[in-house]
């Protein structure tokens, strides 16, 4: 689960981690009276789930109240597309609104698991602002890691020795040093999977400061977080994405294909859009219903791909294993009797109780071809596309 | 701990939910010799008639020795549960729990060091022997054929999907392994080349891999060093997306290395015999064989 | 270092362990106003750095808020000794007024560290209320322990297994667990050395609520915690020992003896007074000024070993190892030229730079005799006494 | 690892302040080969006119190769230093730093786990093997004379008490290793125990314990079962208050066994001569030695 920056800024001035003064605005007045409160230029940031803001204009910078009511004006109730948002159009109902700093330099700092090592990573740059991928491949030396043993914590013995590779003024050292033990608290008590400050900078004060902040929460532990999961922001995913989740089902809309996609398992799903594409034939979303899900929510996942306007056709490809297929197929069965949309489907069902789901599936009114494998539903897919 | 070369196989049975039962008992069909459930609230009851339910591992452990463990707890308890078995000292443990937080398992890996346990998965859908009669997890038992080629997997279904490619093709199994989906998990690809390379029965191997970490590279790299046997590998995700999910550092830590071309040309550099379609795979072992 | 009763149940409260309505008062007035605010009785107790309290009359029950008050202008401004006090009479500023509670069951429950283990343990009971001592010797079966593994904190599954063996209702064993699990948070955010809930009591709605609290903080830790070094009270300890935690000395005032010992080690400290006892000199008190101490921690101890009116004769026996003796030497004739009470002493020094420090000793004006080894120093003694 | 038969005895200190500095000569006076520090802010400067320092342990390491760390960083910073030095694989690490936070330790303790690091400490005064001239901490080198009898105390400066009395007597010693106060160490007696049996030049055996704990009960164990040489011990702390600091949890965890007289019983039960009062250490040697 994704925070917004004020949502993360908030958390990192909980935890002793310096930003610059800020608070979030939900309309142009809020926003102007806030920015007649800062001395100097102010920031004026649009709150949506995407990175790349700067570029795409949700981030601008005025001399005063007034031209900051008016870029409150434009940004909240419209949208923004950035090149990191995949397409999407994400609302802006908020933005952030800061006094502007005087930076002197600005680093990449983030804290996120290393999957490769089993632990978590603590990763510095002195390439700050950038896209840090692009540097990572470009300037690899650039990048510096430290990985964290989760019962000691970022010792403080590698933290020194990172920073003074730097050679930074100890003040400065000091305050990163500080600010590196309480991300990783953050890290640790919020269970994220990242923290990514971009750009960390040094102010002409020589203080450092998060400049933005992106926090994420790892979903499978929200449960021991309520009071993190009431930040959640549900206007910034399109309805199927919400519905999907709230449904615990992973859904993925792709742009400019026509199937619908309906698997259990991840790899199955890539194995699934792999022979499809192969056939020519490009998935129009991917719908992920997991290990074992009953029948109310197959019913919502079969709502979800039908509700899609550029499906027309699904491909069902289940292997029962803790799934049970006659579960799936009463689940299917009932989302087409109660959405009544009828898209033609090829369905493939294998494993535990597939010979009852078939039955059941054959004795409905859906338009239904089965498939004993993947690579002929694939050909059966791409004959009932051409039609 | 080579856990196809065990010679007693009783299975413990933690958790026993819906599903939980409902596995039990296709474990139980398929010849598994389950000795025990443990539950916390069911404790003194019996499960498929006749089986103790206890309320601690330990318990169970005490009363009826078994040497695999089997984990159907839900994730929000499912690491305590893995903890709790490996205190039990539980040679093998297979958990198929799905949505276990990350940070949970970090701790878990972190405990595991230095103890015998051999952890498979989590969120896997644990191995299956067939000619020992032994289904430890939720692999269709109707799918699989005795025989001599090993499957491992990081994928539950997919596992599925080449075992039965091979069973259609008359192509036996000597054991399948589904070593789970989760960046952080007990078992790597590694651990069970090797496992597949010391067991006398396992002819040839199927690998099927997956976009993301650097398991596959690792294991290419076991098999040029120390895997004799030959090996067919399918890497799935070739045309999937980039996740909109992974964040930025995520990118930084994999790179490139991530990607399937990476990985195929790893496997293929390393000797392995690349499946391009994963609807291929029982093709190539049958070329493979003969072959051979 | 020590908290009061209500400093840890403000910590408690804070990370949501349960604990009855209660607020400090500071003056008699303020109990009333209190009192008055609780529904039915009210206990009134005395907030001193001393267990055992109820028997020596530090815990009151009253009616209503006119008793409280006069309980209340009992117990400030006077003083505490219990049992458990040492001798000690504790300054009783404060008093906590909380509503009593209706008790079906006490329990007992610590958390501490056990050093055979080197690693947490929680310590649960059924004999609440009780001195814990006692059950452990009388009925160790009543005694559970759970050890912690530092990575992983209390598994749930060593209390669910621990608490069903008591058969509690399922309702009372959730509780209980939250409650050690909130403790041990505790205990590891604050740098514990032990939390000690006695009673734990289940009331007659079911709740289970701390009646009790006592926590005491790792005093090598507190570095780490400012806010808590804020809590210390200081009316609680005399003026000597105060000076010496203040110096990091360690300081025991003995009951009965003559001598006052000033000795660096606690091995050498035992050693000393094993020495001294059986020769027939009692110490008046021991201060341990540790392994590095300055010249001006020496003075300060040689200070506050001639200020106790018991001290007939000073034993100095120092074995240089870190410290320095001619540091030490330095030390102790400016406490005795700064403090200027002469008093007889016997000296043993040994080690580095013992032979500076002889010399810088003869040429002082104390009245000084040395002695070779603690056998010679301790007949020195008992003859300086006889005199 | 045994300390006392290390062939190469290369040292790197830790903590360059006051103390550290001064104790450093020390070491070098006794004939100890000092090849490096490690200061945070004095990288590049040198000590005891040409003994290199170094920013970072790994540093030290990789230009100077020292067997043994020797650490006098202030408490705060003290378990950071232990870490960086297991880190760095440095063999035998000795902690002098008192104070340290029980927490620190009890996470050290746990990471040490499985590491081939020895520590020995924190909050003790090292070790001294008088015929290699090697002195690690802060033993005064002028007590000590070479011999056959081999010290092991908790406390710091009992341990000179009893080195002189030794050494007055005309008895060298072997070692003396001080394993130090704090009730969460690296090294117990039953540590040193081992190493003095292993040990060729060692004879007889002091060991000094104090009350508290179950450590000396735990020793009294191993000399009954394995330990072939003669030891004297003196248990100190007979007359001492009971510890008003001492809560009451943790009197429930120890119990009777903290009680000099239980420790004193154990020992004499292992056969251990026991001086009665820490002033009779050395007679009580020179009585086992002579009738021997």
């Amino acid at each position: 689960m994704q925070l917004h920056e004020y949502q993360a800024k908030n958390i990192l001035s909980e935890y002793n981690v310096p930003i610059p003064f800020g608070q979030v605005a939900l309309s142009d007045s809020e926003c102007e009276k806030i920015s007649s409160s800062i001395n100097g230029k102010v920031v004026i940031k649009a709150q949506v789930h995407a990175g790349g803001r700067g570029k795409a204009g949700g981030i601008k910078i005025v001399d005063n109240p007034l031209d900051a009511k008016k870029v409150a004006q434009d940004m909240i109730g419209g949208t923004l597309k950035t090149f990191q948002s995949g397409g999407t159009k994400f609302p802006i109902n908020k933005v952030y609104v800061e006094e502007a700093s005087d930076i002197l330099k600005e680093f990449y700092l983030a804290v996120t698991m290393d999957f490769d090592e089993k632990c978590p990573v603590i990763i510095l740059s002195t390439e700050g602002g950038m896209n840090i991928e692009e540097v990572a491949e470009k300037t690899p030396d650039k990048i510096m890691k430290i990985h964290v043993n989760p019962l000691i914590g970022p010792s403080p013995y590698k933290v020194r020795n990172l920073l003074s590779s730097l050679n930074l003024e100890k003040k400065i050292s000091q305050q990163i040093s500080n600010i590196i033990q309480n991300l990783y608290r953050i890290f640790k008590s919020l269970d994220c999977t990242l923290i990514e400050i971009n750009p960390l900078a040094i102010t002409s004060q020589e203080k450092v400061i998060a400049l933005d902040a992106k926090i994420t929460i790892d979903d499978d532990s929200i449960f021991r977080h309520s009071d993190i999961e009431e930040l959640f922001d549900e206007t910034q995913m399109n309805r199927s994405e919400l519905k999907a989740l709230r449904n615990d089902l992973a859904y993925i809309k792709l742009d400019g294909g026509k199937v619908g996609c309906m698997v259990n398992g991840a790899g199955l799903a890539m194995a699934t859009m792999d022979i499809t594409m192969k056939a020519g034939a490009a998935p129009a979303n991917f719908l992920d219903v997991g290990g074992s899900a009953s029948e109310e929510r197959i019913e919502e996942a079969y709502k979800i791909i039908a509700s899609d306007n550029d499906v027309e056709v699904i491909l069902v490809n289940l292997f029962g294993g803790i799934l049970r297929c006659d579960v799936a197929a009463k689940g299917i069965i009932n989302g087409f009797e109660n959405y009544n949309k009828s898209i033609p489907m090829v369905v493939v069902l294998r494993g535990t109780n597939s010979e009852d789901a078939k039955l059941l599936l054959e004795n409905s009114e859906l338009d239904i071809s089965f498939a004993e494998d993947l690579p002929t539903a694939a050909s059966e897919i791409t004959k009932k596309l051409k039609k | 701990m080579n856990i196809l070369n065990q010679d007693s196989n009783k299975v413990l049975i933690q958790g026993l939910g819906r599903d939980g039962s409902f596995q039990a008992e296709r474990c139980i069909e398929f010849g598994t010799n389950i000795v025990s459930g443990v539950h916390p609230t069911k404790s003194g009851e019996t499960f498929n008639r006749n089986i103790p339910i206890f309320g601690s591992v330990f318990e169970a452990v005490k009363k009826t020795s078994p040497e695999i463990g089997l984990i159907f707890v839900p994730a929000p308890f499912a690491a305590d549960a893995i903890i709790e078995q490996i205190d039990a000292s539980i040679p093998i443990i297979v958990c198929v729990t799905e949505g276990i937080p990350v940070s949970d398992m970090v701790k878990v890996n972190e405990y595991l060091k230095g103890k015998k346990t051999k952890l498979i998965g989590p969120n896997c859908p644990g191995y299956l022997i067939p000619d020992k009669k032994l289904k430890v997890g939720i692999i269709p038992g109707t799918i699989v054929k005795s025989g001599n080629v090993g499957v491992v997997s990081r994928s539950g279904t997919l596992t599925y999907e080449a075992i039965v490619q091979l069973t259609k093709l008359g192509i036996g199994q000597s054991a399948c392994v589904g070593i789970g989906g989760d960046p952080i998990n007990g078992t790597s690809f590694v651990d069970v080349l090797d496992m597949f390379e010391e067991d006398n029965k396992t002819e040839a191997i199927v690998m099927i891999g997956e976009i993301g970490g650097t398991k596959e590279q690792e294991a290419a790299e076991r098999i040029k060093s120390s895997i004799s046997k030959p090996v067919v590998a399918s890497i799935v995700g070739q045309t999937a997306p980039e996740g909109r999910r992974m964040g930025h550092a995520g990118a930084v830590i994999t790179g490139k290395s991530a990607l399937a071309s990476e990985k195929i040309n790893s496997l293929r550099d390393a000797g392995v015999l690349i499946a391009d379609s994963p609807t291929e795979i029982g093709l190539k072992v049958q070329e493979l064989l003969k072959i051979k």
